[in-house]
C-alpha cells in the first residue's frame, strides 16, 4: 500500500507528461493555421521520451512515482501517480497518438495560400486533447481531476467524430455526446458519495480508508457504470458502431484503440486499486457477464457488416468484451489473479496497436478504391498489398494467433480461467475466436482472391508503413519478457500480498 | 548435443524463415519462392544426425522459444523435409505458381518442419498454426465454387481443432504451474494434473482434427480431392503428421491411463473401419487416397490409445516410424496419380506392380516400407482384440487400396495438368524409393531381419491376399458400392452451419433494438442497479 | 416546525414542480423557459445551503447563460419538434423507464441518509490553509479553486477552449474565419439597445466587483466572467457592438490568457517555490488575483463565444 | 428612534407586499395581455421601490445602502425594457 | 431534517426525474435540459456533502462547492457543444432524430477516411 503524500524521485516527469499537451493545445489554438499541425508534430517525440522516462523511472524505482501538485499533498491537495500499469499506458497512449499525428498529415494539412481551414485546425488542436486527456486519466490521483479528464476526452473526441460534417456523422457525435454526459454524471455521483463518507477523493487514501458498506457499494456501482457507458460496452454500445465508422480513419484509430480504454482504465483503478479488498465476487462476475456478452454479439455482428470500417468498429464492441473478463480473473488475492491482470493487460495493449494499425489501414483502402464495400474487394489484396498485410497480421492478433498480443492476452485468459477453477469464462474467450477469424476470413479472402481492381489513387508507402509498424508492435507483444509482467504489478494494492 | 547438430536445428526453422523474409522484398520474391526447396536441407540433415541419438535440445535467447529434437521427431523431421525438398524443386523446376501459392507453401512448409522441433507450447502452437491455416492458400484461392467450398470447410475446421489445442495446452500449463513451458516437463506433470482427464480429452479432439478422425473426418477428402496434387501430395504426407508428432508429444505415455487410451483406441479403430468402409464407395483415387488417410491415422490413434493405456514409453519411436512410412507412400502415391493422368498411357507390366506394391505397402504386404511399419505397431496391438482389429483393419486397406488401384485410371482431367513434368520423368524412381527407404530407416526403431522371418512374411501376406481377393470377388459379383459424396459427413455440418447463419438478421434486429436511445437508457439504469444487488448480496 | 422548515419545504417543492414541467412540457420552447425559471429557484436552494458562491454561479453560468443558450436553440428548433413526437418510445418501455428512474432515485435518498455521521470534513485544513501559508486569501473557495485544486481549475479552461473548439468545428467549411451569427435582429429595438447601454456599464463593474470581493468574500472569476459575459450579450442584442471574426488574434489570445498564465505561473512555481502550482508565499495572493484577472477575461469571452455559437457566413451550408 | 425606524419599514415593507399581491392578481384576473402587462410593471417597481425604501433606514453602510438602490433601479431598468419588447411582440402578434 | 439534506432528497428526485425524461423524449434538445436537471440534482448533492461538512468556523467544507463551480462550467460547457451539434444537424439535414434506424444507408459508399 502506498501512500501518495510525498513527492518522490522523478514526479516531476508527471507534471512535465500532463502540461505537454496542454501546452501543446494552447500554442495551437492561439498560433493557429498550419502550426497547429507543427506543433503537435514537434511535441509527440518529446511526449514518448517523457513517457519512456517515466516508465524507466518506475522500473528503476520499483515503486510508483508521486508528486503532490504545488507541495500541497492529499486530501486537500491533488497528487499525481505513475504506476507500473499507467507508466505502460503512458508509453502506449504516446506511440500510438504519435502514429496518428504522423499518418493524418496527409489528410489534415492546411494547404498553402490558404490561412487556416476548418477541419485541420479543429482535428490538430482535439487530438492533441484526446492525448491530454488519456494522459491524466493515467496519472491522475484524484477521482475529480480525473473526471474533468474524463471531460476533456469525451469533449474531444465527440467533434473529432463529426469533424467531416456530415448529417450521419452528427448524429453519431450527439448520440456519443449525450450517453458520455449521462456516464460522467453518474460517475460524479459517486465521487460526491465516495467525499460524503471519507472526506476525501484521492486515490490511495481512498483504499486505506474505503471498507464494504452501502455507501460504498453504491458509489462504486455508480461510477462503474458510468464508464461503461463512456467504454461502450454491451449493451451500452449504441453509440460506438457509427461513431467510430464514420470518423476519419486517423481519429477512429485513437477513439477506438484508447479512448474507450481511457474509461476502463478507470474501472480497474475503481476495483483494483480503491476497492481492491471488497468482496466484489457479484460485480465481477456481472462485469464478466457482459463481457462475455459483448464478445460473442459483438465478433458475431461484425460478421455482417457490409462496410469494412463497420466491421472493425464492431469487432472493437466484441474486443472491448475481452477487457472485462479481467475482472473476474483478476479479482481478490489468489495465485491466478497475476495471471489474469497480466491477461488484461496484455489484451488492452495488444488491442490498441492492432485495432489503430487495422483502421489506418482501412482509412489508407477506402482512399485507394474510394469506398470500403467488402463484398467488392475481390483482388484487393494484389492491388494493395501492404495495407492487407497489415489488416490480415490484425487479424491474426484479434482472432488470438501467434506470434501477436492477442495471442498472449488470450493464452493467460484461458490459463487464469482453468487455473482459478472458472472453465466458463474460457467459453467466450475462444468462441470470440473462432468469430474473429470468421470476420478476418471475410475481409481477407475475397481480396486475396483474383479479381481486377482499378485503384483511385495509388497506395500511399509512408502511410502503409505506419500502420504495419503499429501492427508489428501488436505482435511484438507476443515476445513480451518476464520482467514486463512484473512491471506491471507495481504499485498495484495486493500485488504484494498475494500468497506464491 | 553437438555444436553442429543445434546449429542444424536452428538453422531447420531460420532457413525457411529467412526465404520468407526475403519474399517481402518484391523483387527477390520469384528467387527466394524458386529456392525453397534448399530451406528444408538442414532440417533434413539434422534429422538424419539425430535419428537415433540423445534428444537434445536448444533454447532460443530473445523469442523464449526452445527446440528439442529426439529420435521419433529426427525420424518424422527427416522424411518430411526430404518431401518437402522434392516436392519444391519439382515444382518450382518446371512451373512457377504464383505468389500466393508460393507464400503458402513456403509457411505451410515452415510449419510442417517445425512442430518435429518445437520444444515448449508456444512455438509448438506457433508451428501447428502455420502448418494448418496457410494451408489454405495451396488450393482455396482459384476462382472455383467447390474449392472454395473445401477451403472453407477446411478452414473451420483448422481454427476449431486450433481453439481447441489452445484450450488443452493452457490446462496443460495451468496443471504444472511450476513446470515452465517445456512440453517435456508439463507432460511429465499431466498425469497428476487435477484436470487430467479433461485436459488429455481436449488434447484427443485437437489432434484428432487434425488427424481426420471419425467424426472430424470430412474435411479431409474434400481438402485433397480439391488440392493440386503436389499440394495434396505434401499435405497428406508431411501436414498431416503434425497430428501424429501432437500426439507424441503430448500424451504421458509413461504412466497408463486406462479410461482416456482405451478411448482414443476405440476412436482410432472406429476411424480406422470408416475410412476403409466409405473410401470403398469412391471412385477417384485422390479422395480413396484421402479415406486411406483416415484409415491409416485411425490405426496410429488406436496404437497410440493402447499404449496410453499400457503406459507403453518406447511406443513413440514405433509409432513415428509408423507415421514416416505413411507419410513416404501417400505422397508417392498421390505424385504418382498425377503422373500416370499426365502420361495417359494404360498401366500395365512393372509399373502395375510397383504402383501396386506401392499402393498395397499401406497394408503391409512383405518386403515393402508398410511391413515394417506394421511390424513396428505390432507390439501394441497385443491384445487378443486388438490384434484381430488389427489384422481386420490391414485387410480392409489392401482392400481400399486394390480398390484404388482399379481406380487408377479416372483420376480428374485436371490432375496431369497440375503435375511437373520431373515428377512424371522420375515417379517410378519414387514409388521404389517410398518402398525401400523405410528399411534404412528401421534400424532406428528395431533389428530389419525381424521383418524377413516366414512369421512375419506370412503375417504380411494373407491379409493383402485376402483383401485383393475381395476386390475381384467385387469385380466378379459387380458389387458396386453406391457411391457417397465426398466428405460423407459433411454435409450435416453444413447443414448446421446454415442454420446459424440464419439467426443472424434475426440478431441485427435485435442490436437495432438495443441500440434505440429508449432501449440503452433502461438498460444503463439496469447495469447499475445489477452492479449495486450484486454486490450487496455479496455480503 | 419553525417558518423557516416551512419556507425550505415550499422551496422544494417548487423546484420539483418546475423540474416536472420541464419534462412533461408539451411544447419544447415550454420547457426550455421552464429550464430557464428553474435555474433562478435553484439559486434560491444554494443560498440556503449557505452555498452563496455556487448560488452566484448557478444564477449566472447555469440560470443565466445556459437559458441564453438554450432559449435562442429552443427558438430555432420549434419546427424540429414537430415530427419527432411520434418517436415516443412503447408504454412499456416508458413505464419500465419510469419505473428504473424512481427505484433509482429512491437508492440514491436512502444512500443520501445512511452518509456516515459525524461528516468527515476538509473545512478544518481548507479554513488553515486560506488564511495560512498556502494562499492567504479569505474565501476559502478561491483558495480551494486557485491554490489547492488549482490542476483542476486549470484543466476546467482547457475544457471551455475545447467546447469552443467543438463549437466551431461544426461550422462549414466556407464559414470558417468568418464571425459567429448576429445576436439580434438587424434593427434592434430602441428599448433593447436604451437597456443595453443604460445596464452593460453598470453590469460590467458589478462583474468586476464580484472579481475582486472574490478573494475574500462571497464571488470570484466564475461569478464575474459570468456577469461580464453576459453584459457583452446584451450590447450583441443590441447591436452596439458585434462578434468577433473566430480567426481574430487578440479573441485568441483572449480565450487561453486564463490558462496560458495559470500554466506559466504554475511552471514558474516549480522553479520559484519548489513545486509546480505552487506560489511562492510572499506574494500568493496578488499572483492568484492576477491570474484571476486573466480567467475573468477568458471565461466571460468563452462564455460568450460559446453561447453564439459556429463562424456563419451567408450561403454557406 | 429605532422604534419609529422599525415602525417606517413595517409600513414600506407591508405597502410593497400589498403592491405586489395587488400585481399579482391583476396578472392572473385581468383579460388581454397589456392590461396584465400593465400591472405587473406597476406592481414590481412600485412594491419593490417600497420594499427597497423600507429597508434602506436598517442599513449600516452607506454601500450598503446604494447597493439596495441599485438593485431597484436595475430592475426597474429591465422591468421598463422588458414590457416595452413584450408589447411590441404583442402588436406585431396582433397585426 | 436539516436543509441541505431536504436540497439532497431533492437532488436525487431531479436526477431520477432527469434520467426518466432523457430516456423518453426523442428530441435531443428535450434530453439535453433533462441531462442539465440531472446535473443540477448532483450537484445538490455535492452541496449536501459540504454543508454537512461544516466545521472551524465554516458554514461549509469548501472543497465541494468548488468542486460543484467547476462542474457548473463544464456542464454549461457541454451543453453549448450539444446545442451546437443539434443546431448543426437541424440545418444540413432538417431533423433531429436519434433513431439510427433514420441514418442506417445499407450501401454506403462515401465512406470516410
Amino acid at each position: 500500500m502506498i501512500d501518495g503524500a510525498e513527492t518522490t524521485q522523478g514526479g516531476d516527469l508527471l507534471v512535465l507528461a500532463v502540461l505537454l499537451p496542454v501546452a501543446g493545445i494552447i500554442f495551437s489554438f492561439v498560433l493557429g493555421g498550419r502550426y497547429a499541425e507543427r506543433v503537435s508534430i514537434c511535441l509527440a517525440p518529446l511526449g514518448l521520451v517523457l513517457a519512456c522516462a517515466v516508465a524507466a523511472a518506475v522500473a528503476h524505482a520499483g515503486k510508483p512515482l508521486a508528486y503532490a501538485i504545488g507541495g500541497l499533498p492529499p486530501p486537500l491537495g491533488i497528487a499525481l501517480r505513475a504506476d507500473g500499469i499507467s507508466a505502460t499506458m503512458l508509453v502506449a497512449v504516446a506511440i500510438i497518438v504519435s502514429a496518428a499525428f504522423l499518418y493524418a498529415r496527409a489528410k489534415f494539412d492546411t494547404p498553402e495560400r490558404i490561412k487556416e481551414t476548418r477541419s485541420a485546425l479543429t482535428f490538430w488542436i482535439l487530438l492533441q486533447a484526446v492525448w491530454a486527456g488519456l494522459t491524466i486519466i493515467v496519472l491522475g490521483g484524484d477521482l475529480f481531476s480525473l473526471y474533468v479528464a474524463l471531460e476533456v476526452m469525451t469533449f474531444a473526441a465527440v467533434p473529432l467524430v463529426c469533424i467531416d460534417g456530415r448529417p450521419e456523422t452528427l448524429v453519431a457525435a450527439l448520440r456519443y455526446l449525450l450517453f458520455a454526459l449521462v456516464g460522467s454524471i453518474c460517475y460524479l455521483l459517486g465521487v460526491a458519495l465516495f467525499y460524503g463518507s471519507y472526506g476525501t477523493l484521492d486515490i490511495a487514501l481512498l483504499a486505506q480508508k474505503a471498507g464494504p458498506n452501502l455507501v460504498v457499494w453504491v458509489a462504486a456501482s455508480l461510477m462503474t457504470a458510468g464508464l461503461l457507458a463512456k467504454t461502450a460496452l454491451f449493451p451500452l454500445h449504441l453509440w460506438l458502431p457509427p461513431a467510430h465508422a464514420n470518423a476519419p480513419a486517423a481519429a477512429s484509430a485513437v477513439l477506438s484503440g484508447l479512448v474507450v480504454k481511457g474509461s476502463f482504465f478507470l474501472t480497474l483503478r475503481i476495483w483494483f486499486f480503491i476497492l481492491p479488498t471488497l468482496p466484489a465476487v457479484g460485480p465481477s462476475t456481472v462485469l464478466g457477464l457482459l463481457g462475455s456478452a459483448a464478445i460473442l454479439v459483438g465478433s458475431a455482428l461484425a460478421l455482417r457488416q457490409p462496410r469494412l470500417k463497420l466491421l472493425i468498429a464492431y469487432s472493437t464492441v466484441a474486443q472491448i468484451g475481452y477487457l472485462f473478463l479481467v475482472f473476474p480473473l483478476a479479482t481478490g488475492a489468489h495465485v491466478w489473479s497475476t495471471i489474469g491482470w497480466s491477461a488484461g493487460v496484455m489484451q488492452v495493449l495488444a488491442h490498441a496497436f492492432a485495432k489503430a494499425a487495422m483502421f489506418f489501414s482501412a482509412g489508407l483502402l477506402a482512399e485507394s478504391l474510394g469506398h470500403d464495400q467488402i463484398g467488392r474487394l475481390k483482388g484487393a489484396a494484389r492491388a494493395l498489398p501492404l495495407t492487407f498485410v497489415t489488416l490480415g497480421l490484425g487479424g491474426l492478433s484479434l482472432m488470438g494467433l501467434p506470434p501477436s498480443g492477442g495471442f498472449s492476452a488470450k493464452w493467460l485468459m484461458l490459463r487464469a480461467s482453468v487455473a482459478s477453477g472458472q472453465w466458463i469464462w474460457s467459453a467466450p474467450v475462444l468462441v470470440g475466436g473462432l468469430l474473429a477469424a470468421g470476420y478476418v476470413y471475410r475481409i481477407l479472402t475475397p481480396a486475396l482472391g483474383d479479381g481486377e481492381i482499378t485503384l483511385k489513387s495509388p497506395p500511399q508507402r509512408g502511410r502503409e508503413v505506419i500502420a504495419l509498424a503499429l501492427v508489428l508492435i501488436a505482435l511484438a507483444l507476443g515476445f513480451m519478457p518476464p520482467g514486463f509482467f512484473d512491471f506491471i504489478e507495481i504499485g498495484r494494492p495486493l500485488a504484494a500480498g498475494r500468497p506464491a | 548435443m553437438n555444436a553442429l547438430s543445434s546449429a542444424l536445428l536452428v538453422a531447420t526453422l531460420a532457413a525457411p524463415l529467412a526465404l520468407l523474409a526475403a519474399c517481402c522484398i518484391a523483387r527477390w520474391r520469384t528467387s527466394a519462392l524458386a529456392l525453397q526447396w534448399l530451406a528444408p536441407i538442414p532440417g533434413f540433415c539434422v534429422g538424419v544426425l539425430n535419428l537415433t541419438a540423445a534428444p537434445s535440445s536448444v533454447d532460443l535467447p530473445v523469442l523464449g522459444f526452445t527446440l528439442r529434437l529426439d529420435p521419433p521427431g529426427a525420424l518424422l523431421l527427416a522424411v518430411a523435409a526430404l518431401l518437402w525438398i522434392v516436392a519444391s524443386a519439382a515444382v518450382w523446376r518446371d512451373r512457377s505458381p504464383d505468389a500466393r501459392f508460393g507464400v503458402s507453401w513456403l509457411l505451410t512448409m515452415t510449419g510442417s518442419l517445425g512442430v518435429f522441433v518445437a520444444g515448449d507450447l508456444v512455438s509448438f502452437y506457433l508451428s501447428y498454426a502455420l502448418v494448418s491455416i496457410p494451408a489454405y492458400g495451396l488450393f482455396a484461392l482459384a476462382d472455383d465454387a467447390a474449392r472454395k467450398r473445401a477451403g472453407a470447410i477446411y478452414m473451420a475446421f483448422a481454427i476449431f481443432g486450433e481453439a481447441v489445442l489452445l484450450l488443452a495446452f493452457a490446462a496443460l500449463a495451468a496443471g504444472a504451474p511450476q513446470a515452465g513451458a517445456r512440453i517435456a516437463d508439463i507432460v511429465a506433470a499431466l498425469p497428476d494434473s487435477p484436470w487430467r482427464d479433461a485436459t488429455l480429452a481436449l488434447l484427443i479432439a485437437g489432434f484428432g482434427m487434425k488427424l481426420g478422425m471419425v467424426p472430424f473426418n470430412g474435411w479431409m477428402p474434400l481438402n485433397y480431392t480439391a488440392a493440386p496434387i503436389p499440394a495434396a501430395a505434401v499435405l497428406s504426407g508431411a501436414g498431416i503428421k503434425a497430428g501424429v508428432i501432437g500426439l507424441i508429444r503430448f500424451l504421458p505415455l509413461g504412466t497408463p491411463i486406462e479410461a482416456a487410451g482405451d478411448a482414443l483406441a476405440v476412436l482410432g479403430f472406429v476411424s480406422a473401419f470408416v475410412g476403409v468402409a466409405l473410401g470403398l464407395t469412391q471412385r477417384n483415387p485422390k479422395s480413396i487416397l484421402a479415406y486411406s488417410s483416415i484409415s491409416q491415422m485411425g490405426v496410429i490413434a488406436a496404437a497410440f490409445g493402447l499404449a496410453l493405456a499400457g503406459g507403453a514409453h518406447a511406443a513413440a519411436q514405433d509409432l513415428a516410424f509408423y507415421g514416416a512410412n505413411h507419410l513416404l507412400v501417400k505422397s508417392a502415391l498421390f505424385l504418382v496419380i498425377g503422373a500416370l493422368a499426365a502420361k495417359g498411357t494404360r498401366l500395365r507390366g512393372w509399373p502395375l506392380a510397383l504402383v501396386g506394391a506401392l499402393a498395397l505397402s499401406l497394408a503391409g504386404v512383405p518386403f515393402t516400407g508398410g511391413a515394417l511399419a506394421k511390424l513396428a505397431a505390432k507390439p501394441q496391438f497385443a491384445g487378443a482384440w486388438a490384434s484381430g482389429l488389427a489384422t481386420l483393419s490391414s485387410i480392409g486397406s489392401a482392400w481400399l487400396m486394390t480398390h484404388f488401384l482399379a481406380h487408377l485410371d479416372n483420376s480428374p482431367r485436371e490432375a496431369a495438368a497440375e503435375t511437373p513434368p520431373a515428377i512424371v520423368a522420375i515417379w517410378p524412381a519414387l514409388a521404389l524409393g517410398a518402398i525401400l527407404l523405410p528399411w534404412l530407416l528401421y534400424s532406428a526403431v528395431d533389428d530389419v531381419a525381424k521383418a524377413l522371418q516366414p512369421a512375419a512374411l506370412w503375417d504380411g501376406l494373407w491379409p493383402v491376399v485376402l483383401g485383393a481377393g475381395l476386390v475381384l470377388a467385387q469385380r466378379r459379383l459387380d458389387w458396386r458400392l453406391r457411391e457417397i459424396p465426398v466428405g460423407d459427413g459433411i454435409v450435416v455440418y453444413e447443414a448446421a452451419f446454415k442454420r446459424l447463419m440464419t439467426l443472424g438478421p434475426g440478431l441485427e434486429a435485435a442490436d437495432a433494438r438495443l441500440r434505440q436511445w429508449p432501449t440503452a437508457g433502461v438498460l444503463f439504469l439496469l447495469t447499475i442497479l445489477a452492479l449495486l444487488g450484486a454486490g450487496l448480496s455479496a455480503r | 416546525m419553525s417558518i423557516q422548515t416551512f419556507l425550505d419545504i415550499a422551496l422544494a417543492l417548487l423546484v420539483i414542480g418546475v423540474a416536472v414541467w420541464t419534462i412533461v412540457a408539451r411544447d419544447l420552447f415550454v420547457a426550455v423557459v421552464a429550464y430557464a425559471v428553474y435555474g433562478l429557484f435553484l439559486a434560491l436552494v444554494w443560498i440556503r445551503m449557505y452555498a452563496p458562491d455556487v448560488a452566484l454561479t448557478e444564477a449566472a453560468v447555469g440560470g443565466g447563460v445556459t437559458g441564453v443558450l438554450l432559449v435562442a436553440a429552443g427558438k430555432r428548433l420549434d419546427m424540429s419538434a414537430i415530427d419527432i413526437d411520434r418517436q415516443k418510445p412503447s408504454t412499456t418501455l416508458a413505464i419500465l423507464a419510469a419505473g428504473c428512474s424512481i427505484l433509482f432515485a429512491g437508492v440514491l435518498m436512502i444512500v443520501i441518509l445512511s452518509l456516515p455521521a459525524p461528516a468527515p470534513t476538509l473545512a478544518p485544513q481548507a479554513a488553515a490553509a486560506a488564511s495560512g501559508p498556502g494562499a492567504g486569501l479569505g474565501n476559502p473557495i478561491t483558495a480551494v479553486l486557485m491554490s489547492y485544486r488549482s490542476f483542476d481549475t486549470m484543466l476546467e479552461k482547457v475544457v471551455l477552449i475545447l467546447a469552443v473548439v467543438g463549437v466551431w468545428s461544426v461550422g462549414a467549411d466556407q464559414a470558417w474565419g468568418a464571425a459567429p451569427a448576429p445576436f439580434g435582429p438587424d434593427r434592434p429595438y430602441d428599448a433593447l439597445v436604451f437597456l443595453a447601454k443604460a445596464l452593460a456599464p453598470v453590469g460590467a463593474i458589478i462583474g468586476f466587483h464580484i472579481f475582486w470581493t472574490g478573494a475574500d468574500a462571497p464571488g470570484g472569476a466564475f461569478q464575474g466572467g459570468a456577469l461580464l459575459a453576459a453584459m457583452w450579450m446584451v450590447a450583441l442584442m443590441a447591436r452596439l457592438i458585434e462578434l468577433p471574426r473566430i480567426d481574430a488574434r487578440w479573441l485568441r489570445l483572449a480565450l487561453v490568457a486564463g490558462p496560458a498564465v495559470f500554466l506559466a505561473v504554475g511552471i514558474a512555481g516549480a522553479m520559484l517555490a519548489g513545486s509546480f502550482f505552487a506560489y511562492p508565499s510572499a506574494f500568493a495572493k496578488p499572483l492568484i488575483l492576477s491570474i484571476e484577472a486573466f480567467m475573468v477575461l477568458s471565461i466571460a469571452v468563452a462564455l460568450t463565444m460559446l453561447v453564439a455559437g459556429p463562424p456563419y457566413r451567408k450561403g454557406a451550408p | 428612534m429605532s422604534t419609529a425606524i422599525d415602525a417606517f419599514t413595517i409600513v414600506c415593507v407591508a405597502a410593497g407586499v400589498f403592491f405586489y399581491v395587488a400585481g399579482t392578481v391583476g396578472l392572473l384576473r385581468f383579460p388581454d395581455s397589456p392590461s396584465r402587462l400593465h400591472a405587473l410593471t406597476k406592481a414590481d417597481n412600485l412594491g419593490l421601490g417600497l420594499v427597497a425604501l423600507g429597508l434602506l433606514p436598517r442599513e449600516p453602510s452607506v454601500l450598503g445602502a446604494l447597493k439596495i438602490v441599485v438593485i431597484w433601479a436595475l430592475v426597474m431598468l429591465s422591468g421598463a425594457s422588458t414590457a416595452q419588447l413584450i408589447g411590441r411582440v404583442l402588436r406585431r402578434g396582433r397585426r | 431534517m436539516t436543509p441541505a439534506v431536504l436540497a439532497a432528497l431533492v437532488g436525487a428526485a431531479l436526477v431520477g426525474l432527469g434520467l426518466y425524461g432523457l430516456i423518453v423524449h426523442p428530441h435531443p434538445l428535450r434530453k439535453l435540459l433533462a441531462f442539465n436537471l440531472v446535473g443540477s440534482g448532483a450537484f445538490l448533492v455535492f452541496g449536501m456533502v459540504a454543508r454537512r461538512g461544516a466545521a472551524a468556523g465554516l458554514a461549509f467544507d469548501p472543497v465541494p462547492q468548488a468542486m460543484v463551480i467547476t462542474g457548473i462550467v463544464v456542464a454549461f460547457a457541454a451543453s453549448a457543444l450539444a446545442v451546437a451539434l443539434v443546431l448543426r444537424l437541424f440545418a444540413t439535414s432538417g431533423r433531429v432524430d436519434l433513431d439510427p434506424r433514420v441514418w442506417t444507408r445499407p450501401d454506403d459508399d462515401s465512406s470516410t477516411s
